[in-house]
């Protein structure tokens, strides 16, 4: 079998193998990096390009084995690079708010120092708002 | 007329595209179901995007898009690599200011979501008047250039698909 | 060579979620945690894609592209409500 | 092809649907409509009930899928008369709910309404042991409805209780269908039943958990010890017409055990012929026990009801855990009974605590009330029903079950709770009413009512429910000529299955 | 026919004063008269037939099959019986019209009375058994109205109930006891059941249906130690007690004792429980009514004893013994009614009945002394007596009579007993009439008006003619019942005043004179008697019940005290238990399926699952943790759904995930977000045994069914026939649409009622304690000034004609595909959603103006009218029907009424699905105290002028 | 090591995690332990056709192996039915807990002895992680 391997089936192992080791990537970073903010580069691009790899694979193998094409794989392709990025957004918005404008107090981290002000006169949607003082509960 | 029956012309070409992809085969009868859910479905989805956003489907845009494509594998090689073989207190992470041109949403949103997809950087805010992006690079020696590179490369590319 | 290829990757994909399981439980903020969910379905996704080539069969797919919608949803809700208290407002 | 078999299902289904289009805003409307359906339901059901009684059991291929492939409504002479009791409470209970205007106070109340009857008629005609988890969640899902309907804080906190046991109920019900399709390969209660007769010895532990598991399951409906506990309060905390509703839903337990037993681990079960009936005697008596202690140890009119519902279902079960036709024909002429007998004295115990203001139904008398000599004697008379003393149809009712269930084993057993029970609700009865019409009337100051009082209409529609008792009672002869002959058709060995599954 | 018509005329009859009372009083009197009458009347012109010896009877079927029948019989010990009911009924009636204050509603009681007094000719008509325990169980009900008459008076109330409670009783014993003697006897018919005294006298059932019969008789005839009701049933207006205690109630019992006499009589056992409890009762209740103040109880208890005095004769089982007793029946209705009723008039005229405070008032009301004088004489057994003659006759069989081999036993007893029965007769008279006057009275008393004194006087003439012409005037009456009673073994016996010196007469003598001395020492005798410090049965009763219904109290509030937690408890441990005592009690054999083994990636998605359970249990206390963890186990079930081939499953369960976690998060927002610990260690540990067992054998019932292979299952036939009958390829999509529609049908209609609920919950959460706790609320964590991020709105407004699309495509393909109308309604509702989500309520209800209720109503209305099609061409509900058209440019489109079916399911979907999500964020509104914008999104940059930036871009940290 | 083994010991394992969070006193964890008792049945339910992988229940004339489809169709039924009733409860809790200020089963005021949960930040199966800056307990007081 591995004898007959095609230069087809080389492409789709290889794909898939890189694939796999992608998508192993992202989440041994996102289990071995010091912070949150630091963590969430695995899993956004590494794991998202792993399942990608994936899906190209599969894209390739239907068609080449079975003789049936399928592009389903795109969709599904398409959808997670949309949605990607705006998860990683709103996991980010949720940890600053979440840990207050000191970002990460982890010794691990060097920017513990707090976030960049704007330069623009205005803060940070998440911190200051339409209604940021109406906002804040009392204490 | 026109602007009420195609209310985003570029979504009613992605709709059809998307159903015949879905359908899985290239048939008149699918085509024809496909043409018609892409006028339908923006019709009646139009009330939820009120903004036409203008989207040119020039060369600028497929460059931008391979553009992207190409960023993103090499980001993750990048990030592979941090992630492996970068110890954590050698980590040169920081939060970077990305002051924006663009001003349509979609255009912000794309850009940040680029921004996301591509080597070291998360956009993770922005700002309250919506002129400045919010970005955390993992390993960036020199921010500065890292914004400036990221307005070169993705923010004036963008201004031309939004034009 | 395909097989092994497959089994590799789904073991690597394996290998991801479990670590996914270890930040979920390990936290330690709760942003962590999401996030981590949202690896998870990511992951499963890859699992599923997987699956179909191992098995050769289609059926995974509608599932696979559920998945990459509604993870997404659960995802922007749970940050939601993190931010605002209130998903929908 | 006659369709009038799946009309009681149907009727309620398309209605519901048109209110909530339609009549969402429009309460005289659906009040007719309401009440017009249930006078409809009446009358088919009563059109049904003249069928059966010819002995033929017909079917109802849904779909024109035949059994045991597709779901079957079945008809038979015990489905059609628990159809003609739905259709009677139904009908007093939406007249008492319109004429105290309990419908005003919330939403939905008529199509919800229209769900209830409709999945507890799905649940007595249909033949299909999955299906009828179904109807028992339409049924159910209703009534958490109509249970919670009018509102308020205890009502809402003891609604919490009374959804999430029977949500645990549900999920018992479906490990019981999972066992019972894993072991037997058919939905069909009565394939089920042939496959069990069929089962290899080695399958036998699976069926019997399954099937007793399946009996829990309607026990908990049917309030049988000690599955009951969540009773008392769910009856006590919702709205009285609601309470007199639920008096079916006990019901529907108890039909379901007989159903369920006498198809699936019937006579022609082998070696497996009854094997749930050991367990549900011990059961019913102590229900009957911690029912009419609970009557006996009442703080107010509603948990009194509520803990009669209680001993009269463990009375009812007592009588079908002997599986016998004699008893169950005896079951048979108690269960309707109980039910208007349980609906009359929730809704009587509420005209009383309207009357009395503050006083509302607690057991310590209050000022004297107006209306309090007609609400007595109205209290009177169903309290002789409850307690089962002539001459109303509980006296006849206990008789039979005595007579039926003499030369079964454990009888002797049936027959001192019975009796004994009978003595302890009397004395909680005699004190009861005591307390709230005679020290009421030595009592002085004067009441200041609290909630509008029922006007006369409620009254009457209890006194139409002690008319249904008397006519139970005076009609016997026919009455027990019908349920003889339906507990004969219950147990004839095979009978259900043939007629469902056709011969051979 | 007159028969059931002399039993049931008092029944109707009672309504008769009822409606008269709107024409007076004695309208009313008049009304309850006419009805008495006419039914004596009726009994009367069947006398002379039944002294013939002719047995009249009356037979209609009621409950044939139990053998319970409207069967009456009338020989002449229910002929006796009868006329007295009715007759003293009679006068009863006439001394009530004049009893009655005006106060009293006398409506009321008439229609008591008569309800009663059908129920006791019931009783002695019945020819059946069972029709006589209906009759039986009447009297109790009807004398418990009666009695608690005057409902303002205490004494009343616990009278009626004491008596109803301990009659009750009786009568259930009862119930027990006829029911086996019918059994024995093989018939309920009285008629059966007297032929066949051997065979239930030998019949080992005997003694337990004699003594559960007894319990019956006792109770009502107020035998010791049944006997405490009786006195405290005084508080009833005195007619009820002439009426109760003369001729009816406790004379029930007697006639039992008579009627069954030939069935159960002559055995030992008869002997000592009738004869024993008879004996001591008379006795002992003399003995207490000499002591007796009140000259109703006084009389009660004298009616205890001469009860005990019937109860006795009968126990002794001769036929002599029974001749005596029935004649005593008839002596002693005679002058008990007649001294009741002169209580009832002294306690009217001189406004009391205590003895201590009455006395010489001979002078004063000389026709009630008259009366009273010769009524107590009748009672003490003074000749020329009717008491006198019956007494003779019971002496006459005591002096015969021998109890454990004594003879002089039963004999010095009864000496005992008629001396103290002469001492309280003697002492009614001379208390109340003789003796010195009073100083004052109550009130006034002079004699009665003659309605009042009337009737007593009857009774009283008759008692005089009994004892002067015995043979005469009761003497046909009494050998025909004795006839009847003995079974003809009495023979004739001639009545007669004078019995010749004999050692009775002695007895009497002697009785007499030491009555008389017993009185005289009254004072003495009292001191020695409440010495004795005997218990007070009424108390001991009251003691009883009220410690029986605290105990009741206690008991049921203790295992019902509201605990969902215990409930919970108890219902998974009891189906725990069944099911494995179940499993266990039949074989079991392990199967022999094959397994598949195992790859790596499910085992990791074993410890996935198992290591997410583990979070949730453990972090269960933090309520967002936790439904963050259990998002994993959702994940972890629809991959194994995916992988074990069940793609539709998947799905679903993908898609119902997410909604469930958008709703949890919508109503975690307005609770607590933390679960407090509540419970100790010890119930947390018995939890999670309980828990551990139900895993165990959840797991093992998993087991067990996954190893063995099962009989072939139904669904081959759905595979075969999807396609050719159902027009689809996805069997498990054709099931639910086609073989199985109409469990769907129910299942869409589970879930708009659910969302129904759901709305009538929330549409009244604005009022009351919640609307107060909502506009008070306040949110209890930080929150984020941005409403709605930018980014998540573009991202959202892209993504919802593409979920649409996406929803479409699921829809279509799912007759043939893993797909179909549920999951397709809640990906479109989950598209929705996020609008909601990412541009705010307002902003995107504005956009959506769909009535959710309407579509509910809409899905499953389509989803009905899609099986009623079916039924207009003939075809059972929900017979589906599929056609491949041809339509221009698409080509062959496979229509199956299926896919209408589904379109209803998925509008269900969708309305319930935004019926609840939406009614839910919008109660969340009304807590909110500062609204969102109405924008779309907080940072429009595009709305914003544009402007240079305030300072150059700065850089990061 | 088989795909049944696994399969049961899940639904054995969310079966007691079921049954012990029904045990709960308060409405929240109580409705988590029906969803739990949900999956555990659905799985168990679907178990009742047997295991069968890649044959899904799709018709096909060539087709000849094929997992058992009515499990799964009543499976889809369980869930929806099951997803109709947890909201349900979900909002019958919610309106309880308005109405009455408590979210106990059964009804009752909160216990004086009853105890606080440890801070939600803290890791359930890991170490403590350090404490936080802007601990978000603290700020929602
Ligand atoms: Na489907
Ligand atoms: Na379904």
């Amino acid at each position: 079998m591995m004898l007959d391997a095609g230069p087809i089936e080389i492409l789709i192992s290889a794909i898939l193998v890189v694939g796999g080791f992608f998508a192993l990537v992202g989440s041994w970073g996102l289990a071995r990096m010091p912070s949150l903010m630091t963590r969430l580069h695995g899993p956004t691009k590494v794991t998202t390009l792993g399942v990608g790899s994936c899906l190209i694979a599969s894209m390739i193998y239907f068609p080449a084995t079975q003789g049936k094409y399928s592009a389903h794989e795109l969709l599904i392709t398409l959808f997670l690079f949309l949605t990607a990025p705006i998860t990683a957004n709103m996991i980010a918005k949720a940890h600053l708010h979440r840990q207050g404008r000191s970002i990460d107090p982890n010794p691990m981290d060097d920017i513990a120092e707090g976030l960049p002000e704007t330069g623009l006169g205005t803060g940070w949607a998440t911190f200051e708002g339409q209604d940021a003082e109406r906002a804040d509960p009392p204490r | 007329m026109i602007k009420k029956l195609l209310p985003h012309p570029a979504l009613t070409i992605t709709l059809i595209v998307v159903w015949m992809l879905l359908a899985n085969q290239l048939t008149l009868g699918g085509l024809v179901l496909g043409v018609i859910i892409g006028v339908v479905i923006p019709i009646l989805t139009s009330p939820f995007w009120p903004d036409r956003p203008r989207v040119r489907f020039g060369p600028a845009t497929w460059i931008y898009i391979a553009v992207v494509l190409w960023d993103i594998v090499a980001a993750s090689f990048q990030i592979a690599v941090i992630v492996l073989f970068r110890r954590s207190k050698d980590l040169r992470s920081a939060w970077l200011v990305v002051p924006l041109d663009v001003r349509s949403p979609e255009a912000i949103t794309m850009l940040a979501g680029t921004i996301s997809m591509t080597p070291g950087t998360v956009s993770c805010d922005v700002s309250s008047c919506g002129r400045a992006l919010l970005v955390h690079a993992l390993d960036t020696p020199d921010p500065a250039a890292e914004v400036a590179r990221i307005k070169r490369r993705y923010e004036a590319r963008l201004k031309k698909v939004f034009a | 060579m395909i097989e092994i290829a497959v089994l590799f990757a789904i073991s690597c994909v394996g290998l991801a979620m479990a670590l996914n399981l270890w930040r979920l439980a390990r936290g330690p903020t709760t942003a962590d945690r999401i996030l981590a969910l949202d690896t998870m379905t990511i992951n499963a996704i890859a699992l599923m894609v997987l699956m179909q080539i191992q098995q050769g069969s289609a059926v995974y797919f509608e599932a696979a592209l559920l998945l990459a919608m509604v993870g997404f949803v659960g995802t922007v809700a749970y940050c939601k409500f993190l931010l605002r208290g209130d998903i929908i407002e | 092809m006659t369709h009038w078999l799946v009309a009681p299902v149907l009727l309620p289904a398309l209605l519901a649907p048109i209110m909530l289009l339609f009549l969402r805003k429009r309460l005289m409307e659906s009040r007719v409509l309401s009440i017009g359906a249930c006078l409809s339901l009446l009358a088919l059901a009563g059109l049904l009930m003249a069928q059966a009684s010819t002995g033929t059991t017909q079917t109802y291929a849904l779909g024109d899928w035949q059994a045991p492939f597709g779901i079957v409504l079945v008809l038979d002479r015990l489905s059609a008369l628990m159809l003609v009791v739905t259709a009677l409470l139904a009908l007093a209970v939406m007249i008492y709910a319109v004429v105290t205007g309990l419908d005003r106070r919330g939403w939905h109340f008529h199509p919800l309404f229209q769900f209830q009857l409709l999945g507890l008629n799905g649940a007595f005609l249909t033949g299909d042991l999955f299906n009828l988890f179904v109807f028992f969640e339409v049924m159910l899902i209703a009534s958490y409805g109509l249970m919670l309907h009018g509102g308020g804080g205890a009502r809402l906190k003891a609604g919490v209780q009374y959804v999430v046991v029977n949500l645990v109920g549900s999920t018992l019900f479906l490990v019981a269908v999972g066992l019972l399709y894993g072991a037997t390969g058919t939905l069909n209660m009565a394939h089920m039943g042939q496959r069990v007769a069929e089962a290899p010895a080695g399958d036998h532990g699976l069926i019997v958990a399954g099937g007793l598991l399946m009996i829990t399951v309607f026990a908990l409906k049917a309030a049988i010890f000690p599955l009951h506990v969540w009773l008392p309060r769910t009856y006590v905390s919702t709205s009285a017409p609601m309470a007199a509703l639920f008096a079916i839903m006990t019901k529907v337990g108890a039909y379901c055990i007989l159903r369920f037993t006498t198809v699936v681990f019937g006579e022609s079960a082998g070696p497996l012929a009854w094997a749930p009936a050991p367990y549900l005697l011990p059961a019913a008596l102590a229900t009957m026990l911690v029912g009419f202690i609970g009557v006996l140890g009442a703080r107010n009119l509603r948990h009194l009801a509520a803990f009669s519902v209680v001993g009269s279902m463990g009375t009812l079960v007592s009588a079908i855990a002997v599986f016998t036709p004699e008893a169950t024909a005896a079951a048979l002429y108690y269960l309707p009974h109980s039910t208007f007998a349980a609906a009359a004295l929730f809704l009587v115990s509420d005209q009383i605590a309207r009357r009395r203001g503050a006083f509302g139904d607690a057991l310590s008398p209050s000022p004297v009330f107006s209306g309090a000599g007609r609400l007595s004697g109205l209290f009177f008379l169903t309290a002789i029903a409850v307690v089962g003393l002539p001459p109303l149809s509980g006296f006849p009712g206990k008789l039979l079950i005595l007579d039926a269930v003499r030369d079964a084993p454990g009888g002797w057993w049936i027959w001192g709770f019975i009796l004994g029970t009978t003595v302890i609700s009397l004395l909680a009865f005699a004190r009861a009413g005591s307390a709230l019409f005679w020290k009421s009337a030595a009592t002085a100051g004067e009441i200041k009512a609290a909630t509008p009082a029922a006007p006369v209409a409620a009254a009457l529609v209890v006194t139409g429910l002690l008319g249904v008792l008397t006519v139970l009672t005076l009609a016997g002869g026919p009455i027990t000529t019908y349920l003889n002959a339906t507990g004969q058709q219950l147990f004839e060995a095979g009978a259900y299955g043939g007629a469902v599954l056709g011969p051979g | 026919m007159t028969l059931a018509w002399i039993a049931l005329l008092p029944f109707l009859g009672a309504l008769a004063p009822a409606l008269a009372i709107r024409l007076g009083r004695n309208a009313c009197a008049l009304a309850t008269g006419l009805v008495t009458t006419t039914a004596l009347v009726l009994l009367l012109s069947l006398a002379p037939q039944v002294m013939a010896g002719e047995v009249v009877t009356a037979r209609i079927s009621w409950f044939p099959s139990l053998g319970l029948n409207l069967n009456f019989f009338l020989d002449a010990l229910g002929l006796m019986f009868a006329g007295m009911i009715l007759g003293i009924g009679l006068l009863v009636i006439i001394y009530a019209r004049f009893y009655l204050a005006k106060a009293d509603p006398m409506g009321r009681f008439f229609a008591f009375l008569l309800l009663f007094q059908g129920a006791m000719v019931g009783i002695v008509l019945s020819d059946n058994i069972l029709l006589l325990l209906v009759f039986w169980e009447l009297t109790s009900l009807s004398s418990f109205l009666l009695i608690g008459y005057w409902r303002h008076l205490p004494e009343g109330r616990q009278g009626a109930r004491m008596a109803l409670t301990v009659t009750g009783l009786g009568g259930l014993s009862l119930i027990a006891g006829l029911l086996i003697l019918g059994q024995i006897a093989g018939s309920y018919d009285l008629s059966v059941i007297l032929q066949s005294g051997e065979a239930i006298q030998a019949s080992p059932m005997y003694l337990p249906a004699l003594v559960l019969i007894l319990g019956g008789c006792f109770t009502k005839s107020a035998q010791f130690p049944f006997h405490f009701w009786l006195p405290h049933a005084m508080a009833a207006p005195t007619p009820v007690s002439a009426y109760l205690h003369s001729a009816t109630m406790v004379k029930a019992g007697i006639f039992l004792l008579a009627r069954l006499w030939p069935a159960l009589a002559g055995t030992e056992a008869w002997f000592y429980l009738v004869g024993g409890v008879g004996l001591f009762t008379m006795v002992f209740a003399a003995a207490v009514a000499l002591f007796k103040d009140d000259l109703k109880g006084l009389l009660a208890y004298s009616t205890i004893s001469h009860l005990g005095m019937l109860t006795f004769l009968f126990g002794l089982g001769t036929p002599a013994a029974a001749v005596a007793g029935v004649f005593h029946i008839i002596n002693h209705a005679t002058f008990k009614a007649a001294l009741f009723m002169n209580a009832g008039i002294v306690d009217h005229e001189a406004g009391t009945r205590d003895l201590r405070k009455l006395g010489g008032l001979v002078t004063l009301m000389p026709i009630a002394a008259t009366l009273a004088v010769l009524a107590a004489a009748a009672m003490a057994g003074v000749p020329p007596m009717n008491g006198f003659i019956s007494k003779e006759m019971m002496l006459e069989e005591a002096v015969g009579a021998q109890a454990f081999g004594l003879t002089w036993l039963v004999p010095a007893v009864v000496m005992v007993g008629i001396l103290f029965s002469a001492a309280y007769s003697f002492r009614y008279v001379v208390g109340v009439y003789f003796g010195p006057k009073r100083e004052s009275y109550p009130s006034k008393p002079h004699d009665a008006p003659f309605g009042m004194w009337a009737p007593s006087a009857l009774l009283v003439i008759l008692a005089v003619a009994i004892g002067l012409a015995p043979a005469l005037v009761a003497g046909p009456l009494v050998n025909a019942v004795a006839a009847v009673v003995t079974g003809g073994a009495a023979g004739e016996k001639h009545l007669s005043l004078w019995h010749g010196l004999n050692l009775p007469l002695a007895m009497s003598v002697a009785a007499l004179v030491g009555g008389g001395l017993l009185l005289a020492a009254h004072r003495g005798a009292e001191r020695v008697w409440l010495g004795l410090g005997l218990p007070d049965a009424k108390a001991m009763f009251d003691k009883v019940t009220e410690a029986a219904a605290r105990a009741a109290q206690r008991l049921t509030e203790a295992v019902h005290n509201g605990s969902l937690q215990r409930y919970m408890f108890i219902i998974l441990a009891t189906a725990l238990i069944v099911a494995l005592a179940g499993f266990v009690s039949a074989d079991y054999v392990e199967g022999a399926r094959a397994t598949l083994p195992a790859p790596g990636a499910a085992v990791v998605a074993w410890v996935l699952l198992v290591g997410g359970a583990t979070a949730v249990v453990l972090g269960h206390r933090h309520r967002y943790l936790a439904l963050i963890f259990i998002s994993v186990i959702g994940l972890i079930v629809s991959l194994a759904f995916v992988f074990l081939s069940a793609p539709d499953l998947a799905l679903t369960q993908i898609s119902v995930e997410v909604v469930t976690i958008l709703l949890l998060l919508l109503a975690l927002n307005l609770m607590p977000k933390t679960t407090p610990i509540e419970s100790s260690g010890g119930r947390r540990l018995r939890d999670g045994l309980l828990a551990a067992v139900g895993g165990i054998g959840m797991a093992g019932a998993t087991w067990a069914l996954l190893r063995r292979e099962g009989p072939p299952s139904i669904s081959e036939f759905h595979w075969a026939n999807s396609y050719s009958g159902g027009g689809g390829t996805n069997v498990v999509n054709v099931i639910l649409v086609d073989f199985r529609g109409f469990d769907t049908f129910g299942e869409i209609i589970v879930l708009g009622i659910a969302a129904l609920t759901i709305f009538a919950l929330l549409e009244t959460a604005g009022r009351g304690a919640s609307g107060r706790r909502l506009a008070t609320w306040s949110p209890d964590q930080r929150r984020s000034p941005e409403h709605h991020p930018m980014m998540l709105v573009v991202a959202t407004r892209l993504l919802l004609p593409l979920a649409l699309v996406v929803g479409l495509y699921i829809f279509l393909r799912g007759h043939n595909e893993p797909g179909g109308g549920f999951i397709a309604g809640l990906v479109v509702s989950i598209a929705l959603l996020m609008q909601y989500m990412a541009s705010g309520y307002a902003w995107a209800d504005r956009r959506l103006p769909v009535d959710h209720h309407g579509l509910i109503g809409f899905g499953v209305l389509v989803a009905a009218l899609t099986g009623l099609a079916a039924m207009a061409l003939g075809a059972p509900f929900l017979k589906s029907a599929y056609e491949y058209v041809s339509i221009p440019l698409i080509g062959d489109v496979g229509l199956s009424s299926a896919l209408a079916f589904d379109i209803g399911v998925a509008f269900t979907v969708v309305g319930a699905v935004m019926l609840a999500l939406h009614h839910l964020s919008s109660t969340a509104q009304r807590a909110e105290k500062s609204p969102a914008s109405d924008q779309p999104m907080d940072i429009d940059p595009s709305r914003t002028v544009a402007e240079p930036p305030a300072r150059p871009a700065g850089e990061g940290a | 090591m088989s795909i049944e083994f696994l399969v049961a010991t899940a639904v054995g394992v969310m079966s007691a995690a079921g049954i012990y969070l029904v045990l709960r006193a308060r409405t929240f964890p109580v409705v988590l332990g029906l969803a739990f008792m949900s999956y555990a049945i659905n799985v168990f339910l679907f178990a009742s056709g047997r295991l069968v992988i890649n044959q899904p229940p799709i018709y096909g004339k060539e087709v000849t192996a094929y997992t058992d489809p009515l499990p799964q169709a009543l499976v889809l039924t369980a869930i929806v039915i099951a997803f109709g009733m947890t909201a349900l409860v979900v909002v019958l809790a919610l309106r309880t807990y308005l109405e009455t200020g408590t979210d106990q089963v059964d009804g009752l005021a909160d216990t004086p002895e009853a105890t606080p949960p440890p801070p939600e930040e803290t890791a359930v199966l890991g170490p403590e992680p350090p404490s936080p800056v802007a601990p978000s307990r603290e700020a929602g007081r």
